[in-house]
């Protein structure tokens, strides 16, 4: 009664399709709804224009990580204020 | 005479197999693509080196250590058993390093947008389609691969390191080298594979589309919506509860903005000191009696099929949903869910900038890059639960 | 059909219990608490991200690895498991935080004025009050403690998160994750729960006592003093020898200047990646079936108890000493020998300084809020030795 | 014969008390002491006012550790002596 | 009453024997030795606080963990066990060390000059003769070495700590702490040990000569090298392959130029924090059993033998090889094989400019410098394989 | 028939020499062959004149790491050149 493996492999991809789908479409309507929530209810100060240069790397790659940048930011604007 | 006999039957030289030359040379290769190809150099040098050093012959470098009946250690094992047994065999690795690519990314552009998710969803169909053809060689006695090799081989496709080094460590640890160098591969070359692939299903209108400018994204969204993913995983997919959740702790402690000192230490010095060791101990996967084989042949061909299913549906289904869209919606960001942060992300800019120098998808683009993740651990979730 | 049943009766909503739920809302209020109200975020928010993926119904974190006859691993462990057996169990974590905390501490303030020694020591009755407490209610019937529990539930008192997840999963592993959310949370709550206390046992002649500037303390004493501490340990109070010595051993670190490469690693990369492992080891024990019981609210109305009798023993004690002292000594750093630090000295200071404008008293209490922490071992040390 | 959880609980308030006192007495004159011998027989350059203001936390909330902060310091001092 | 008694009986004075307060005292010489006289602070600072704490009467830091029959853990261990059995009986520590030295190293010099590598090979004379000179105290009854104890002394010789601790964990564990701080103090005397042999068997002239500027090295030679050295040991001697390996990949990191994340962090978070538990490690080790005996005074001296012989073989060599060469060397410069990097370097520097102001030895003292690493790891793989 | 400790001793030295001797002078023929192979073959930018000033160190005792002391250099260059 064993299903044969290219059945598994068909059952693994309407399941996991679907899966995935569903999965991240009520996503999308659990993220609307949260941001409707937040931005009527729970107004903030906006913090940045969704196109954030500083952070915006999710790259393993880049050398120096942005809370060194910004010490040295820090360390720079500190000199420069003298 | 007798220790001289010792050093030379010690020695590498007599006792190295042809499999062990040939598996130096695949790390040596690795090696030349990683640094001189700048093929993902963070994983690749260290499975390189790994995979050197395991096939030193008579090393020991994945011995078990051994016990006397009382208990007592006669004999300890190797180093890579120890990195091994103690960071991938019990999942660890990956998902430290899962934690840390969390603490990295920005969910901003996705919160602004949140129905590119649906790219990240369509994207991970290169996936299913690689299981599909992987039974399928299987089926016809072309190649030999179990269902649980079949399901690994296709998560190369969700183009995310760890995703597929935490399945395979667990489905199938047999090819775990050769999934997790594939992966890492494609990876590498997503801009030498996803631009002609972009161009044949797009028209060159469609590839200048400029997209409405992203709204701004509050502080307060950036830390629920983390919670928001966790919660939904914990209620729909527990078995993608480990990926998922330690990536979302990661991001948390990123948005959270009181605990920057352990968001800055998972973003670099712990994920370096496990990238240093996860890639060791993939590589000490990578001996020849597991590597060389049709079957590797395989799961590299399968692999590369895999990426290029994956960015076809996330661009065919983003040329759907410009169809039926309010705002206009450039195909070509569709390709960037397949994940591979963000390099795909930049391939997608770069192609665009051809089409029409002004138009800047970069930032659209990082919406459907990051869903990528989310929905090949998704995809891993659905294997672990299915298939195990 | 039958793979729809797996999805689904693998599926989180399919197998979440009450407790779950309730733990997982738990998790929530502590990240609420932890990033909107600035209680020692370091902490709970790792906590809380445990409390909420242990609590992921079916999700295995807290899973052993299963070994078949012949000792191979057939299934690996949860990740929570790792973390908790490896570095709770072990008692491996608090001690290396302990480390770190030592070799962030300055000793100076204290080595200037030697007799604030003994406002750490007062400040350690609330603990032992506490156990009366505990075991009073035990006793009455009120409540189910052991003795072992009484123990730990009294050490949240000492006011130092370390020392308790020290003790606790020594005697009381049971009760972990009430006992370091309660030690945590009322460390963030300091400014708010000694004000009043500090106010109600002082008059404002005595807020404000000014104290004599503290002499200058030279290299060689900072060098030799977490030496002496070591030694007097070592020959008093062997159990609490773990504790006291690695905080001695970071402070010397510290303090030695030819090991600063140690003692900054001390402070960051390794303090904050045990941190972060020892936060989810201890939401680890955050599972419904521990803490949603009454001996939780127990535990927790203890605890404050425990904090307001150690904050009053401080200042009654330091009024006294005030009565008899040849310099002045304002009774308003006593209350910062409960340690907490640095947070209860910086209330001795404002508290000071409604009193008097020109009273600054931060240095002053900085020595009992660094007594307080060896009080606090000592007393750990004394509950280990007598308890176990 | 077992002692009634009261009585232990007792006898922890008892011991550990007194413990407690007799370990920090003990110390404060230990302290004494060897503040006295070092400031006889070992004197020294005295390096802070005993208000450490650069190295004060004991905290681990600060976000820079002060190792990185004298770096900087360094640093910009440096360019400043240019 | 009783409770006075279980806390006298379990107190440091009631317990107390001679040997742990004389180890104590060794543990403070210690501590003089590295805060006051520079002795390689950064591993002696952690060996003297692990002698100090292991040699706790009853604090149990090296106490086995306790399981009951169904496997149950009853009783954890102490802190020492588990340093010593996760990172130093199963080799990672010293493993991971030599990795961070490996990424700190230059080697160009070497590679201007390959033929100093021939000094590195001189100055390893020191090991062997003095596994010579122990064999021979053994022979002729004076002390008791084994023939694995011999070799771990000898390896004192080649002045590398990670070295000595890694051979010595296998082949002798018993005076590991005997050996381990026999090799880093010599290291650290090397200004005042090296001198006097350099003036014996040296002329002036001979010191004041002037070495040819080092050829300048490309990039691609600094990347191949370390391949080049690890395929070699491979083929030879297996037994190094763990050493060398991890060394050559620490140097691969730093030359790659695309790694340099990994490269950092192998050379400050990862080395410090493994340096601290390897120092705490081997202080485990320090008990007065077994470091209080006529044959640790023996070690003493055959290790400071082997300093010397190494120093002479290192000069006599480079003098030889003046003489046969086509461009001038500077005997001075052989004395820095030994290792010792780069302290013997900067001694043959200094010497060379008291012959000769305008003499700079430094960079070429580099090069058998670091030959002497490579050296001496060697001999260990001899010492493992021909040994054990 | 097992040989004494002298012998042994014995033995260690002279395979042990020997091994590190023929090792270290197959690696330089080795090294001349390399350089010989990459200078014809393969030439290159050089990149430094052997002295590596910058990165020298080959101690763990250097407080701080190479990599900070560049950044920092960057950043005071960065600010040098406003
Ligand atoms: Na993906
Ligand atoms: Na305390
Ligand atoms: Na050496």
């Amino acid at each position: 009664m064993e299903s044969s493996i290219i059945e598994r492999g068909l059952d693994l991809m309407l399941f996991g399709m679907g899966t995935v789908f569903i999965f991240l479409t009520v996503l999308i309507f659990g993220t609307a709804a949260m941001s409707a929530v937040i931005t009527r209810w729970f107004p903030e100060k906006v913090i940045e224009a969704a196109a954030p240069k500083k952070r915006a790397s999710t790259s393993p790659t880049m050398a120096i990580a942005p809370a060194t940048l910004s010490i040295l930011q820090a360390a720079v604007d500190k000199h420069r204020n003298r | 005479m007798e220790n001289l006999n010792i050093l030379w039957s010690d020695s590498g030289i007599a006792q190295l197999t042809f499999g062990q030359a040939a598996m130096m040379l695949v790390g040596l290769i690795l090696l030349y693509l990683a640094i001189r190809k700048g093929f993902e150099p963070l994983l690749l040098v260290p499975i390189a080196i790994g995979t050197l050093l395991v096939n030193v012959p008579g090393a020991g470098f994945e011995a078990a250590p051994v016990y006397d009946a009382a208990g007592h250690l006669t004999s300890p094992g190797g180093m890579m058993y120890y990195i091994y047994e103690g960071g991938i065999a019990t999942g660890l690795f990956p998902l430290i390093i899962f934690m840390g690519v969390g603490a990295m990314t920005d969910f901003g552009p996705l919160l602004a947008n949140p129905k590119t998710l649906l790219l990240g969803a369509a994207a991970q169909f290169g996936i299913f389609a690689t299981v599909l053809g992987a039974v399928s060689l299987s089926h016809f006695g072309i190649l030999d691969f179990t269902i649980n090799e079949a399901a690994s081989i296709g998560i190369i496709g969700g183009a995310d390191g760890p995703t597929a080094i935490f399945v395979t460590s667990k489905l199938a640890p047999d090819i775990l080298g050769a999934v997790a160098v594939a992966a890492y591969s494609y990876m590498a070359l997503v801009p030498i594979i996803q631009p002609p692939i972009m161009r044949a299903l797009t028209s060159e209108s469609e590839r200048a589309i400029k997209m409405v400018q992203l709204r701004p994204v509050s502080k307060t969204e950036k830390i629920v919506f983390p919670l928001l993913v966790l919660m939904l995983v914990a209620m729909v997919l527990p078995s993608a509860a480990p990926l998922l959740g330690m990536f979302c702790f990661g991001n948390l402690m990123r948005e959270a903005g009181v605990v920057d000192r352990l968001s800055d230490t998972a973003q670099n010095a712990l994920i370096n000191i496990v990238t240093i060791f996860l890639g060791l101990g993939v590589g000490s996967k990578m001996s020849a009696d597991k590597f060389l084989n049709w079957e590797t042949l395989g799961i590299l061909g399968l692999g590369a099929v895999a990426f290029c299913i994956g960015t076809a549906s996330g661009v065919l289904l983003a040329k759907l949903m410009n169809k039926f869209s309010d705002s206009p919606i450039n195909p070509l960001i569709g390709s960037a869910g397949v994940s591979a942060v963000p390099m795909a992300a930049r391939v997608s800019n770069k192609v665009g900038l051809e089409a029409n120098p002004h138009n800047h998808l970069l930032m659209h683009a990082m919406g459907p890059n990051v869903a990528g993740v989310i929905g090949s651990a998704i995809a891993a979730g659905v294997m672990i639960s299915m298939v195990q």
